[in-house]
């Protein structure tokens, strides 16, 4: 495990726990109440790439922004978004962060940056860029990261938003979760070259462990800076692995069919590999925290997700007049 | 007639054409595992160099199917949801629907591309558009639209055995559904309107996703006394002006149902073509029962208040068709 | 009131709302010397944090200007031709168009794109289209049409003051055409259509660059005793339903004239409209002039035969007024 | 001047310079003929790049595929496209090669591989990338060169088509003509990296001076070697420029506007650039040609012009209903 440049507290470092758990166990909890038909519609699930996300987000600001993924729900608390708010979207209610409107895919927090899950692969490229394009403008020194994935790095608005952002030396941050997989799809087998080539051609370019929460930090908090002052775009590559299916119940598209290991992903998910787990054991082992610490780490965390459970089913259901009245700002659709 | 899932009816139009006709080969992202089943068992067949995954990047897919086709092939491409066919709308706007005029006609363009459309799935707004209006204003592609297996299964095979490029649009919400295919080479030209339902006193013209609620909401309707006849236009281009022109000499009355929004939707083209046509015969103002201007909202309720059903056709039919007045 | 080429119009509106509003910035492609003239001189005045050459790019430079709205900025991009619009409709479509609903209102979305539409400069198919049947139907995006030098000004200021996104569509045959503007701050409301010319024999309700040939068919009609009443729409984003229904109530009879193509076209949804809600009003068949389902063809006599004209609205109108059996 | 790698016959040199010349006669009679208003529509004249068309497409053959761009003139002619045919289009006659329905922006030949010139900035890519995908599935060893401009490499298609390329190894070549301008825009300005850079992440590239057909020739013959033995794709970059304005009447756009200085359009107009000079130097200083013999070409390349003008003139208007018949194959529009 990679040791931060910078010295932590022990708060710190329970905070990118925290977080990290608090995507991990809400995320389980999606997954069971999936099955049981608890809410509507589809959820892909960022378990086993917490450190990614929770790295990242962990060296910028409330001000600064980000563009996330059909896989949103990491992004979204890592970048501070609130659980039980997201669960209300999930489950369709009024209380949800857009209000029911968007649901798993569209979660987004305007007011914290978060610009948005996104259903359209690469569909944050351009929206980061733009938003980068604007904080270089205003000179204000703020960052846009979008996140997305090795299948989507395949999008031509890769490309072109890099293109952009270092013709324009504007304050982007490209963060390549690379899991392996577009959905089904092995993605080496769709994919010529090294993904880190394709940036090359325009910024620096870093490859991390994604599944070291410090060594992510460390990266993008130099990517970050680079950025704040001037220095024009980064791309950062996260190895990752998924753990879940694509989306949950993928059984239900796959027909049979496989398309990876039950021995690869269980290797994924190993103490050596899994993000949590060896972060805990980083913790531990240099003495930062005790088993004492972690059990309430945890603690909290499970609490928040039942109180955010709770709220969610206790929501109202979203007011279907909203479709008409939110489409514009005062203006009937 | 063998029973077969609206699915399954288009996994076996593909392995037959693929089986009759070696230049058939499938393309997309996914289309090895099937995302939606319609492909599968495709690649145990036909292997690597008739079936296979794409990276992402449809504006690149749709203009490589036009690409293949100089070679010989008919390319049927898979672009899983609607939505995801504005992502790749630049070569089917400007190279594919045009292609053809803008050379002389020099080539043929044996293109077919499938998406799935439609909501009712709590997919959110950029997974349940329909994309159909954008595509039946191009003017130089087919629009297919079947509403259920036997349709699914013959539109198919006519769209692939055909050198025009044409989209197959699978009702989303209608994977499922069961339904009778004939035996055979069973399949289904274009631009011939069915009747699904016969009836004299208004007349309900619909496609794909929107006929089944259409039939419920005629069924209803038939037990309050009024006989709705529901045309299944089946393909949107070309368009069986035809059959709904002579349904309306019938009844007089129309009431066009579709999984569009409402400006500039198919709807609203048929209702024009009425207006027109078939001004001699109305009775009664033309409704259309579709989607209102907005994005699909994600929850179950919101959704549901934005999309067509029976009721809602029902609603819009008694609007114009008044027993104590006839 | 000076008198002002409609792109002057434009390019007087851009300076305007620029030195209003420093928030306010213009991207595209060619912006800084102006392709079509309508962003002449803002280089000069506002540099390069203000206008700005982007690389040719329109997937991205769309989803751009979504962004940038997150820095307070009003984006204004030029997209040069309407068949651009399909390269970067992906971000048009799937997050502009859906955004403010997807995410329950959070975001408003102060962006303008302009886009040259229509033929008759033999630009061929892909640099002739008109895309507004495509944005009407997306439901989250305003359309304007001018077809004055006034309306060119006052829309595009609108738009730009707008928290929403618009589209302001720019006639392309009609950048050299002059007109009187209204001195002072000039804006025209979205939504509210003109009377451009007043008549009570048959309405012709059109827009854009179809209005002149409207009021010149009128005036030819005028001459054989047919008193046309022509409704400029002004923007087809919100469409002004009340004034078109006014007008029907009036005549009875009804011309849409629109450079768009028929199937799913703009003159479809408006025939839709009086079949519906101006059923009662109606005498005649609605008859729609527009283009044909084709693209449009290079050389200017077949060019000529696919895009509406004087003679063809007059034609049309004549169909439906006959002043002998009136 | 380079020395291509395989001995050349008299003719073969001939010919070479017989097609550059006739791109440049047939486009500055183009040039003149525009400005009288002679024929309808704007034309974008590829005067000053004709080696790197001529260069290209000398070493491939009738059925090898070509996409062009805008500027498409020159490779329609470069690749066997016939004058008086390419004439008739632009001037919209029925004897036209698209019997009028395209005029100049959409040349196409596809008889002779010609998929067409494109007035889609970037258009080609993905239909390239598609005909070499036919040609791999065939192992007919065909080859698809797609030519595009410097402007043109920033479309996300790009990237999208190499990936494609290199994922599948298919026999695409990529052509780019840098010629340094797009539009009114100095490419510079809006390019972030070295194109080159790009490409360098998927396949091997070349960058060659553009304006010598030979250097042209020897660089493309290696990547269409490759190509046709299944080694994949290939990136050749020319070195070029524009010598007219981005379109004929160019004036009427720019409004007083500069944005290149008439001393940078006639340095590239002297001997020592100019591809067709210097060529003509290249023969008679090796004695493979003189004066005489490149009298010969100039006379029957100034002839074919005449004629094709006069085909063009005397053709007959096109057929309107085309429109309607040609749209669908046994379909009426
Ligand atoms: C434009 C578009 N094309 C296709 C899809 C379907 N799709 C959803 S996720 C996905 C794979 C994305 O892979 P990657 O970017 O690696 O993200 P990961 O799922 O691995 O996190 C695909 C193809 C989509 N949502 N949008
Ligand atoms: C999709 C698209 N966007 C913009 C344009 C307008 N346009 C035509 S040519 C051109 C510049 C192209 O530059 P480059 O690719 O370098 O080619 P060159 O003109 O230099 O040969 C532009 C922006 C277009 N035709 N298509
Ligand atoms: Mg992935
Ligand atoms: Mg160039």
């Amino acid at each position: 495990m990679a040791e931060a440049n910078v010295s932590h507290n022990q708060a710190d470092y329970l905070a990118l726990l925290r977080r990290m758990l608090l995507i991990r166990r809400s995320e389980e909890r999606l997954s069971a109440l999936c099955r049981e038909g608890k809410f509507p519609g589809a959820v892909h699930l960022y378990i086993g790439q917490e450190a990614s996300g929770v790295g990242a987000c962990s060296v910028i600001e409330d001000r600064d922004w980000i563009t996330s993924t059909h896989r949103g729900h990491g992004h979204f608390l890592a970048k501070g978004g609130e659980l039980k708010r997201m669960y209300a979207e999930i489950w369709g209610k009024r209380e949800g962060i857009c209000k029911g409107m968007g649901g798993s895919m569209h979660v987004a927090d305007f007011s914290k940056g978060i610009l948005g899950a996104n259903g359209i692969v690469g569909g944050g490229f351009a929206i980061a860029t733009g938003a980068a394009f604007g904080a270089k403008l205003r000179g204000d020194g703020r960052v846009a990261m979008c996140f997305f994935g090795d299948g989507a790095a395949n999008q031509g608005t890769f490309m072109e938003s890099m293109n952009v952002s270092s013709a324009w030396q504007l304050p982007t941050i490209f963060l390549c979760e690379n899991n392996g997989v577009s959905e089904f799809t092995i993605s080496s087998t769709v994919t010529g070259g090294k993904l880190v080539d394709r940036a090359k051609a325009f910024m620096p370019t870093v490859i991390v462990d994604g599944n070291d929460v410090l060594a992510v930090q460390a990266a993008v908090r130099e990517a970050v800076e680079r950025a704040r002052t001037g220095g024009g775009p980064s791309y950062v590559e996260t190895t990752t692995y998924r753990i879940q299916g694509h989306l949950e119940a993928e059984d239900a598209f796959l027909g049979g069919g496989t398309y990876r290991s039950a021995e690869e992903i269980s290797a994924w998910q190993q103490a050596n590999r899994d993000p949590i787990l060896r972060f805990q054991a980083f913790l531990t082992g240099e003495g930062i925290a005790d088993a004492a610490d972690l059990a309430a780490v945890e603690q909290s965390v499970l609490e928040e997700v039942e109180e955010a459970v709770a709220f969610a089913e206790a929501g109202e259901d979203a007011d279907p007049e909203l479709a008409f009245s939110l489409m514009f700002e005062n203006q009937e659709a | 007639m063998p029973r077969r899932r609206y699915i399954q009816a288009i996994n076996d139009a593909l392995f037959e054409e693929m089986e009759r006709n070696e230049n058939v080969i499938v393309i997309g992202e996914d289309v090895e595992l099937a995302i939606f089943g319609d492909t599968r068992g495709l690649y145990d067949r036909f292997g690597p160099n008739r079936i296979r995954n794409t990276p992402i990047c449809e504006a690149t897919m749709t203009g490589m199917a036009l690409g293949a086709t100089a070679a010989g092939f008919h390319v049927v491409l898979h672009m899983m949801f609607a939505n995801f066919v504005y992502t790749g709308f630049d070569a089917i706007a400007n190279q594919i629907a045009k292609m053809r005029l803008m050379t002389g006609g020099q080539i043929a363009l044996p293109i077919t591309i499938i998406a799935g459309y439609g909501g009712g799935g709590s997919n959110a707004a950029q997974h349940s558009d329909s994309a159909h209006p954008a595509l039946m204003n191009l003017g130089g592609i087919n629009v297919a639209m079947p509403s259920n297996s036997a349709d699914a299964k013959g539109l198919l095979k006519t769209a692939i055995r055909s050198n025009n490029p044409s989209f197959l649009l699978e009702a989303s919400a209608r994977g499922g559904q069961m339904g009778d295919v004939p035996d055979g080479d069973h399949l289904v030209p274009f631009g011939k309107a069915a009747i699904a339902r016969e009836g004299s006193d208004v007349t309900i013209v619909t496609v794909g996703s929107m006929v089944k609620p259409s039939l419920d909401a005629a069924k209803a309707l038939s037990e309050e006394g009024i006989e709705a006849e529901v045309i299944d236009l089946r393909t949107v281009v070309p368009i069986d002006e035809a059959a709904i022109l002579a349904s309306l000499a019938k009844t007089g009355r129309l009431v066009v149902v579709d999984e569009s929004r409402d400006r500039c939707g198919a709807g609203g083209y048929i209702a024009a073509i009425a207006a027109d046509k078939g001004f001699a015969s109305l009775k009664a103002p033309v409704k259309r029962v579709n989607i209102p201007n907005v994005a699909i909202p994600f929850a179950p309720i919101a959704e549901a208040a934005v999309l067509p059903d029976a009721n809602k056709i029902a609603v819009a039919v008694r609007g114009i068709v008044s027993k104590v007045a006839a």
